[in-house]
């Protein structure tokens, strides 16, 4: 298996690639080819993935492993160099596992204008950037990855989404292209301050931005932290994720939040807080108090909306609220929930956009006042949207209160900070955060419920009642059953996860000594 | 002669040519105008190789010489197929492209 | 058993599956599975209670328990105390520390083991015949077993964190239950007031949860307990932890002020209601009480008199839940009502000091409080799914077991004398004499006073005088009336384990902790307070009695909420519940999903969104300007102004209006010799 | 003096020389209209031959008294020109040749300003540098107003002449006043004088030299020929204009600054700090304005232009060659990606008969190929990554945060600043080609795409997204050239 040391994450990366090129040279009429080869390559990739978990070295969990670190561009100093340890495995997986999903999913739901060859391909290109940044072990490395996605999105938004798709795609573009803009000149700023001159992340992380005078450094952070910020989306920066659920076609809804969403969140985790500790310090009451205004503030907004997407879409938001107060904590407790639950967000929110765009597929309307009788009319679908309304509202025994429990847990004792916000005093301070994310678990409970009721509960709409609606096809429950146990089986036994991860987030959270 | 002298010479040339190249309508003329710029220059190159007794100054007047003759040549046949197209040699005329 | 007590609730977890996936092709359509599933589970709860039971008489003198207490937990409680029996496997971890979920098994644990399991099997032999025909029967059996699973998690929890698991997974159950009909759109509407009120609770179990984690440095309950005992404990972290706690029992035990989903909660099933409030959900809270009781013992300072936020939220409880009842036309919310201002008196019991009272109350309350809501389903599945008392009547007769039965179970409810409520109320009472706080005293007293009279009015509206409803009435059939038969005889004699005058005391025996537990003294059996209590009881069932017999000849009370103001608006204010629900719903709820959240969404598209929106158009603003007027017109202008100031300079300058090309060429002369001066400025010095 | 004249240092220029004169005769003695565009084809391509044998023998070749120079940097840069002129190339076959225009002349003067170009990029002193800059701008005087019955065309012409002898008027005089100060034209000598105490006047002198590369970098305040002169010429041409001319000016630009003035920083530094900032501020909100393909590509060439100033305008503080070599870096890339887009815009006019982007509407649908590349390469110009622009703009910011000063951080976030604006314009672009309905009334004629075109648009495809996955390719370039040989 030596080899495969070598290569998986090579391969993990660029098979898609390769299905890519493959898909890109089928021609448009045939169809099955190009669908079937999509689906080898994502299968392929999927299966690098598990060869990747069985031969992981979990009790070596904080150490990189499957290290490639090639040349790539000596000009610049940057390398080939990718490498997976506890917490760049479960995102890892996730990623692969929704493509793969998305593409079984996509199989007879094809969005207008009727396209797959296109479609296809920008899924196996966004694989490709997903992948590649939750493994890319070099600052350059990972801009770039980072910035493949976006074209994908982009166009997967403007020409197959809704009615004001040209504006989501654009807004979406143009604020992840600010935040990255100031995040690769914080790389830059890095590599010049830091006296190694490197971008290779393990070594700047021991470095740990010693050298860097302390205003500098929180500076260089206010950069990686907007650009990370954006992608999370944190409050206030979160305005154009919105507007690109509502409008992007279903499955593009389900990538964003399954894994897009935690490209910033893995960047915090990642590069900001292990290469900048002391800006982190500085910085993180202020991170905890948007992560918890976002808590309250998204679900309120969800409680406004009318159109059930949007609602999802808020209460990602509202949901990231959750991973990044346990990142702010800068405790291993927090991190570990953040990790926990961006895994855990991963498949309970892509689940109910997938939901959500199977009911519009059927009912041809988001508008929540004009569903209703999910449940009679068709049952098993009304059921799992039950299921995952529960699971999203962190329903202990689901996958989703592990991600928000122990954050809301570890903000009661957070990592010695530079300061606090309320008269300084940093463990008032996040006790503060504490109660109003545990208050922000209420109002989850109530726009889910309510929006579980509008929808499933109650009598069919007089205009529904004489529409056939066909419960889930055979391609969906394909698409949905590997998320439904995994819900649950993250929920029941959480240390699959956390038994990954612990190791490497110690590495990040022994610095703040926590 | 100081050098000054010659230097001014050639500065006034040189801003003769260039109020000639802004205020004449006629193409033919803002030719000529541009003619007295390259020759102020001439001027200069000239003056300071005699005063330095560096001969590339000459030598760069010479080039200068037979590139202006390349140039108005060229000048000469644009304004010419302006002339024919727009059946005037005013500059004033030729304004479609804008915005 | 006692080491494999996670037999118990998994056995209903697995059967919850198993219905989920093959119900409806199961004989009995999941039934028999759900019903197989819980009582083999009462079999081992039973079989882990005799363990239990032959274990604490076997302590004397032995240590053999030492071993099984983990985690460091040494005994509090002297060389022969009995341990706990605690099992546990990894859960999940964090850093090196990992975190085990488990089962802690003591006194506390097989009674409420025993308890749950016994009302659950009860209840869904009931619910075979009286949801027979419901469209979502098999639905109905997997989510009663997962109820049945959940609870059975929470009370078999080593630690909180499975504790808050299993506390969640009851309310959710619930929700499904309560909601069990959706399409009418007021079920769903209780299901999901339930919910969110307890969950509003919750935020008190989670952070009471964090706070006893990082006092004491574990999840873990025996590690909390002897910490909360063990004398150095942080008495003001204790005290954070017990507030917050509390505010979960409030929460999930319905106690004033979150009392008033309860009544709601009445839109689900029957057999649901029984389960509810005899054994799975409300009395969630108690049980939480009585397993941290060191924390909210020495957290509150019980015990020193006087007056602590506990016990006055019982107290409060018991009265305003017991007025409540007086005004109730559905039985089921009459009982709704009782159930509220029963679990106050645990509450309070535990806010007393009185804890093996308030766990004694706990079980037999659990027993006839199912009898009667079992009843009053038998009542309505016989007459036409009503639970309206004006429509009943009469029914003495005609249902012979249902009525006596709930007789049993209102005269326990009520306390009267030698009935399992007796027993417990009685203890309650004198406990809280004995430690001091005569007020929870007088108002326990008062309590009794008006359950006794309110559920005389119930057994009179429903069961004497005339039927006036416009169906045929009938006895039940056996799968309903047995349950009630079991139930009523365990009504009957329940009160006999703690039975002091007769020298059983089995709760303080077998059920109270004996290691990491507040020293508590119980009083001995009082002859006079417990006359006293029965003899108010009777007198509230006479007076009452008489009032409902006679009502026609007292005039004095007849139309006396029309006639005065007063009587009115008291009534009223009981009518309308203390306007508590136009708070929650009409200000609170309404509020944060109408007015707040409409702005804040007001915000986000307005401000936030305004100001990436504005740079937007402001950016493409300043485009327009850069092209159209300093690309276009100062490039341009500027050039025409330096004309005009030229044209000034000399006449012969009139002509310069020339074409573009010679203005873009006095830009370009303008701007070499502007900034050539500059330049030669810059560098003069 | 009678110098040894090193002919292999001087055989690219032989065979560019010869190939002219052979396109000349050609034209003049066949009637076969396609051989003059053959005979330039191969001629363009067998000049790449010496190219090779010099970069094998890697010798540094200096002649005339260091007038002239081999070095790497300008093999790199003659090799980037010949490829630049080979591409122009296909881009011009079919457009010159369907068009009723004299096609010999045509190359020949094409081939002449490419003749300029790679001496240019072996220039050292101020005459040859002043000789090939002409030589490079004299025949696009012409091309640009190749269609000669159009009136728009004769106007491009006009302007661009105008403005163009306007300010190697200009130039020559600072040039003048340099000789003048330094004594000697070869740059060598004036860096040694620019090295010492240097009068207020040398910077002027210096401000009136850089006013000539500024105009052939179209850098603002001296871009206003570029969109009329971009919209008036034929498109090939204007694609030529675009890269090659002002990759051109760049490269005489980077030789004179770094050669020459480069001890006298306050006399350059801030008038490329102000160019740059300007170029690119005012191209990219210009851009964001128009509404056709080419005019808008004017003004996104003349913002790029602004960003490859920059690593100049901060030159002084970097360390080692970084400068320079982003410079170069960017050039390469901007070369590939501009030239594509162009050819793009070529390939969607045969289709559209249209430069108005709003005709573009929905030519996704219809067109995908093209489409797919045409988006390639407008989102390389904003510098998404993997396309090749993102590497351009790294190694630009890369110079800035090595400089490291106040100014440069400046100029760095006023660049930041403008990236993101600039993906306005082009995502515009891309916009309309995937996102719109296809226009009711817009007919699409579809004839066959010339091979020339389709060739030159896959080749800069694939250098885009090859550059883009693995910028080594480029970065190397960029090293050798200020290697010292």
């Amino acid at each position: 298996m030596h080899w495969f040391d070598d290569w998986a994450l090579t391969l993990a990366v660029f098979i898609p690639l390769v299905g890519l090129a493959a898909v890109l040279f089928i021609p448009r009429a045939h169809e099955q080819a190009i669908k079937t080869t999509a689906l080898v390559a994502s299968l392929a990739t999927l299966a690098v993935g598990v060869g990747i978990l069985a031969d992981f070295n979990y009790s070596q969990g904080g150490k990189l492993q499957f290290i490639v670190d090639k040349s790539w561009i000596p000009l610049i100093k940057a390398r080939y160099h990718m490498g997976v340890d506890g917490i760049s495995l479960p995102l890892l997986i996730l990623s692969m596992l929704m493509v793969v999903l998305c593409i079984i999913y996509s199989w007879n739901h094809f969005p207008e204008p009727h396209n797959p060859k296109a479609f296809l391909a920008l899924i196996l290109l966004l694989a490709v950037g997903m992948n590649g940044t939750f493994v890319a072990q070099d600052l350059i490395l990972f801009f770039v990855f980072f910035e493949i996605v976006l074209l994908p999105m982009f166009f997967m938004i403007g020409v197959w989404g809704g009615p004001n798709r040209q504006y989501a795609a654009i807004k979406f573009f143009l604020f992840t292209l600010f935040g990255s803009a100031l995040m690769l000149v914080s790389f830059l700023a890095i590599f010049f301050l830091s006296k190694h001159q490197t971008f290779q992340m393990p070594q700047l992380a021991q470095f740990g931005g010693s050298g860097i005078a302390s205003g500098t450094q929180a500076l260089v952070f206010g950069g990686l932290f907007l650009g990370f910020a954006i992608k999370v989306p944190m409050f206030p920066f979160h305005t154009w994720l919105p507007d690109a659920h509502t409008e992007a076609p279903t499955v593009g809804s389900v990538l964003l939040a399954a894994i897009l969403l935690k490209l910033g969140a893995y960047g915090f985790i990642r590069i900001a807080l292990p290469i900048l500790p002391a800006a982190a310090r500085a910085w993180a009451p202020w991170i905890g108090l948007l992560a918890v205004i976002a808590i309250i503030y998204g679900a309120l907004c969800c409680l406004a909306q009318r159109d059930m997407k949007r609602l999802i879409a808020f209460s990602s938001v509202s949901h990231m609220g959750f991973v990044m107060l346990g990142i702010a904590t800068l405790t291993s407790f927090g991190i570990n929930a953040a990790v926990f639950g961006m895994v855990a967000h991963g498949l309970i929110t892509g689940l109910l956009f997938f939901v959500a765009g199977s009911v519009q597929e059927r009912y041809k309307t988001r508008e929540m006042n004009r569903l209703g009788g999910l449940l009679t009319q068709a049952p098993k679908l009304g059921w799992i949207l039950g299921f995952t309304v529960m699971a999203s509202l962190g329903l202990p025994g689901l996958a989703g209160f592990w991600g928000e429990f122990p954050a809301i847990l570890s903000a009661y004792n957070p990592a010695k900070l530079t300061q606090g916000l309320f008269n300084g005093d940093q463990l008032l301070t996040f006790r503060v955060y504490l109660v109003v994310a545990a208050i922000g678990t209420v109002l989850a409970a109530g726009y889910l419920l309510w929006m579980l009721q509008r929808v499933a509960f109650g009598a069919v709409k007089a205009e529904f009642e004489n529409v056939h609606i066909h419960d889930v096809h055979v391609s969906e429950w394909i698409a949905w059953v590997p998320l439904l146990l995994l819900i649950v089986a993250l929920g029941i036994y959480p240390n699959l996860i956390f038994h990954i991860t612990h190791g490497a987030v110690s590495n990040v959270s022994k610095v703040f000594g926590g | 002669m100081q050098l000054n002298e010659f230097l001014i010479l050639a500065a006034f040339l040189f801003c003769t040519g260039a109020y000639g190249v802004l205020a004449r309508r006629n193409g033919v003329l803002v030719l000529m105008s541009i003619e007295l710029m390259l020759n102020a220059v001439n001027i200069n190159l000239v003056a300071f190789s005699a005063f330095t007794k560096n001969v590339s100054g000459q030598i760069f007047a010479l080039f200068i010489i037979t590139i202006a003759a390349a140039e108005v040549g060229v000048g000469l046949a644009i304004v010419l197929l302006i002339y024919r197209n727009l059946h005037s040699p005013d500059l004033d005329e030729v304004d479609q492209l804008k915005g | 058993m006692l080491e494999n007590a996670w037999i118990i609730p998994t056995l209903p977890a697995v059967a919850f599956v198993a219905i989920v996936f093959f119900g409806k092709r199961s004989p009995g359509k999941g039934a028999f599975v759900g019903i197989a599933a819980v009582g083999a589970s009462f079999v081992a709860s039973c079989v882990a209670a005799g363990q239990w039971i032959q274990r604490v008489d076997n302590a004397t003198g032995k240590s053999e328990g030492l071993a099984a207490f983990t985690k460091g937990v040494v005994s509090a409680g002297g060389a022969h105390a009995v341990q706990p029996v605690t099992e546990s496997i990894t859960w999940w971890q964090n850093g090196s520390i990992k975190f085990g979920v488990g089962t802690f098994v003591d006194g506390l644990t097989v009674m409420m083991v025993v308890v749950v399991t016994l009302i659950s099997l009860l209840v869904q032999i009931y619910s075979t015949a009286y949801m027979r025909g419901d469209r979502r029967y098999t639905w109905y059996f997997a989510a009663l077993s997962l109820f049945t699973a959940s609870m059975l998690t929470l009370v078999v929890a080593s630690n909180t964190i499975q504790l808050l698991v299993g506390w969640e997974l009851v309310g959710v159950c619930s929700f499904m239950l309560i909601g069990h009909w959706w399409e009418e759109p007021a079920n769903s509407r209780a299901a999901i007031k339930a919910f969110l009120t307890t969950r509003t609770g919750d935020i008190g179990l989670m952070i009471g949860i964090i706070i006893l984690f990082f006092t004491v440095g574990s999840f873990g309950i025996g590690a909390t307990n002897l910490y909360a005992t063990s004398g150095h404990a942080q008495h003001a972290f204790l005290l954070a932890a017990a507030v917050c706690l509390l505010v979960a029992i409030i929460g999930k035990s319905g106690q004033f002020p979150l009392h008033t989903w309860l009544p709601d909660a009445m839109a689900g099933p029957t057999p649901v209601s029984a389960l509810i409030h005899a054994a799975t959900m409300v009395v969630a809270g108690v049980f939480l009480g009585a397993r941290l009781y060191p924390v909210f013992f020495n957290g509150f300072s019980i015990g020193h008199g006087g007056v602590n936020a506990m016990a006055l939220v019982g107290g409060v409880t018991i009265i305003i839940g017991a007025a409540l009842a007086f005004v109730q036309t559905d039985i089921k919310k009459v009982l709704a009502y009782s159930t509220i201002s029963q679990l106050g008196y645990m509450v309070m019991a535990l806010g007393v000091g009185a804890w093996s009272a308030a766990v004694f109350h706990l079980f037999t309350h659990a027993f006839f409080k199912a009898l009667l809501f079992l009843g009053a389903g038998s009542v309505s599945h016989a007459a036409g799914h009503s639970f309206d008392m004006r429509e009943m009547g009469g029914l003495r007769k005609k249902m012979p077991i249902t009525f006596w039965t709930f007789v049993i179970g209102s005269l326990a409810l009520a306390g009267i004398f030698p009935l399992a409520g007796f027993w417990s109320k009685d203890e309650i009472l004198v406990n809280a004499g004995k430690n001091g706080y005569t007020a929870f005293l007088v108002v326990g007293l008062i309590g009794a006073f008006l359950t006794a009279a309110y559920m005389t009015r119930v057994v009179y509206l429903t069961f004497f005088g005339e039927y006036r409803g416009h169906e045929h009435p009938h006895e039940s059939e056996r799968a309903i009336t047995i349950p009630l038969v079991i139930l009523g005889a365990l009504s009957v004699g329940a009160g006999l384990v703690n039975a002091a005058p007769l020298g059983l005391e089995k709760i303080k025996d077998w059920v109270q902790p004996q290691v990491a537990f507040p020293h508590l003294n119980n009083a001995a059996f009082d002859y006079p307070k417990a006359i006293l209590s029965v003899s108010i009881a009777l007198a509230a069932i006479v007076i009452a009695g008489y009032y409902w017999l006679r009502r026609d000849e007292l005039r004095a009370f007849r139309g006396l909420t029309e006639r005065n103001a007063l009587a009115r608006s008291g009534y009223q204010f009981l009518v309308n519940k203390y306007y508590l629900d136009y708070l929650y719903e009409d200000i609170i709820v309404d509020g944060i999903r109408g007015a707040v959240a409409r702005a804040s969404y007001w915000v986000n598209q307005h401000v936030i969104d305004g100001v990436v929106n504005g740079l937007g158009s402001g950016s493409t603003r300043i485009a327009r300007y850069t092209y159209d007027v300093i690309d276009q017109r100062v490039v341009d202008g500027a050039a025409n102004g330096i004309a005009l100031e030229t044209d000034r300079a000399g006449a012969e300058v009139r002509g310069f209006q020339s074409g573009h090309v010679q203005r873009y060429a006095l830009v370009l002369f303008g701007g070499v010799g502007l900034l050539s001066l500059a330049l030669f400025l810059i560098n003069i010095h | 003096m009678n110098p040894h004249v090193d002919f292999h240092a001087f055989a690219p220029e032989i065979v560019l020389t010869v190939t002219i004169v052979a396109v000349l005769i050609a034209d003049l003695f066949t009637d076969d209209s396609k051989l003059p565009a053959r005979i330039a084809a191969l001629g363009v391509l067998g000049s790449l031959v010496p190219v090779l044998t010099l970069a094998v023998d890697g010798q540094t070749r200096s002649l005339f008294g260091g007038a002239f120079v081999v070095d790497p940097f300008s093999l790199v840069l003659t090799g980037f020109f010949l490829v630049a002129g080979y591409v122009t190339l296909l881009l011009s076959f079919d457009y010159i040749g369907e068009g009723d225009y004299y096609q010999g002349e045509f190359y020949v003067l094409l081939l002449t300003s490419l003749l300029g170009m790679i001496v240019i990029s072996s220039a050292r002193d101020l005459i040859s540098i002043f000789v090939a800059l002409e030589t490079i701008t004299i025949p696009t005087f012409v091309l640009a107003g190749w269609r000669k019955h159009d009136t728009k065309s004769n106007e491009a012409s006009l302007k661009y002449f105008l403005i163009g002898v306007l300010s190697s008027a200009v130039m020559l005089y600072g040039m003048s006043l340099v000789f003048g100060l330094a004594n000697s034209t070869v740059l060598v000598d004036i860096h040694k004088y620019a090295s010492g105490h240097t009068p207020a006047l040398f910077a002027v002198a210096v401000f009136l030299t850089l006013v000539g590369f500024a105009f052939k970098v179209s850098a603002v305040p001296f871009h206003f020929w570029a969109p009329d002169t971009y919209e008036g010429a034929p498109t090939p041409v204007t694609a030529f204009l675009s890269v090659a001319s002002k990759a051109g000016g760049f490269v005489a630009l980077l030789t004179i600054v770094r050669l020459g003035f480069f001890p006298s920083g306050n006399s350059w530094q801030p008038i490329l700090w102000v160019l740059a900032a300007a170029s690119m501020t005012l191209g990219n909100l210009a851009a964001l304005r128009q509404t056709n393909i080419v005019r808008m590509l004017a003004y996104s060439s003349i913002a790029q232009g602004g960003f490859i100033l920059v690593p100049l305008a901060v030159a002084g503080d970097v360390r080692g060659n970084a400068a320079w070599q982003a410079v170069v870096i960017y050039i390469l890339i901007y070369g590939a990606m501009n030239l594509g887009a162009f050819a793009a815009v070529i390939a969607a006019a045969r289709r559209t008969r249209s430069a108005e982007i709003s005709r573009l509407a929905g030519f996704g649908r219809t067109n995908p190929a093209i489409a797919v590349m045409f988006s390639v390469f407008l989102f390389s110009l904003a510098g998404i990554p993997p396309l090749a622009g993102w590497f351009a703009k790294f190694v630009m910011f890369r110079a800035v945060f090595d400089a490291n000063t106040t100014v440069a951080v400046v100029l760095g976030v006023i660049a930041a600043v403008n990236s993101v604006i600039a993906f306005f314009y082009y995502s515009g672009v891309v916009r309309r080609l995937w996102f719109d309905e296809p226009a009711a009334g817009v007919e699409l004629s579809s004839p066959r795409l010339p091979v020339g075109l389709s060739a030159a648009m896959g080749l800069m495809t694939a250098v885009i997204l090859v550059v883009g996955v693995y910028p080594q390719f480029f970065a190397r370039l960029g090293e050798i050239a200020f290697q010292r040989g």
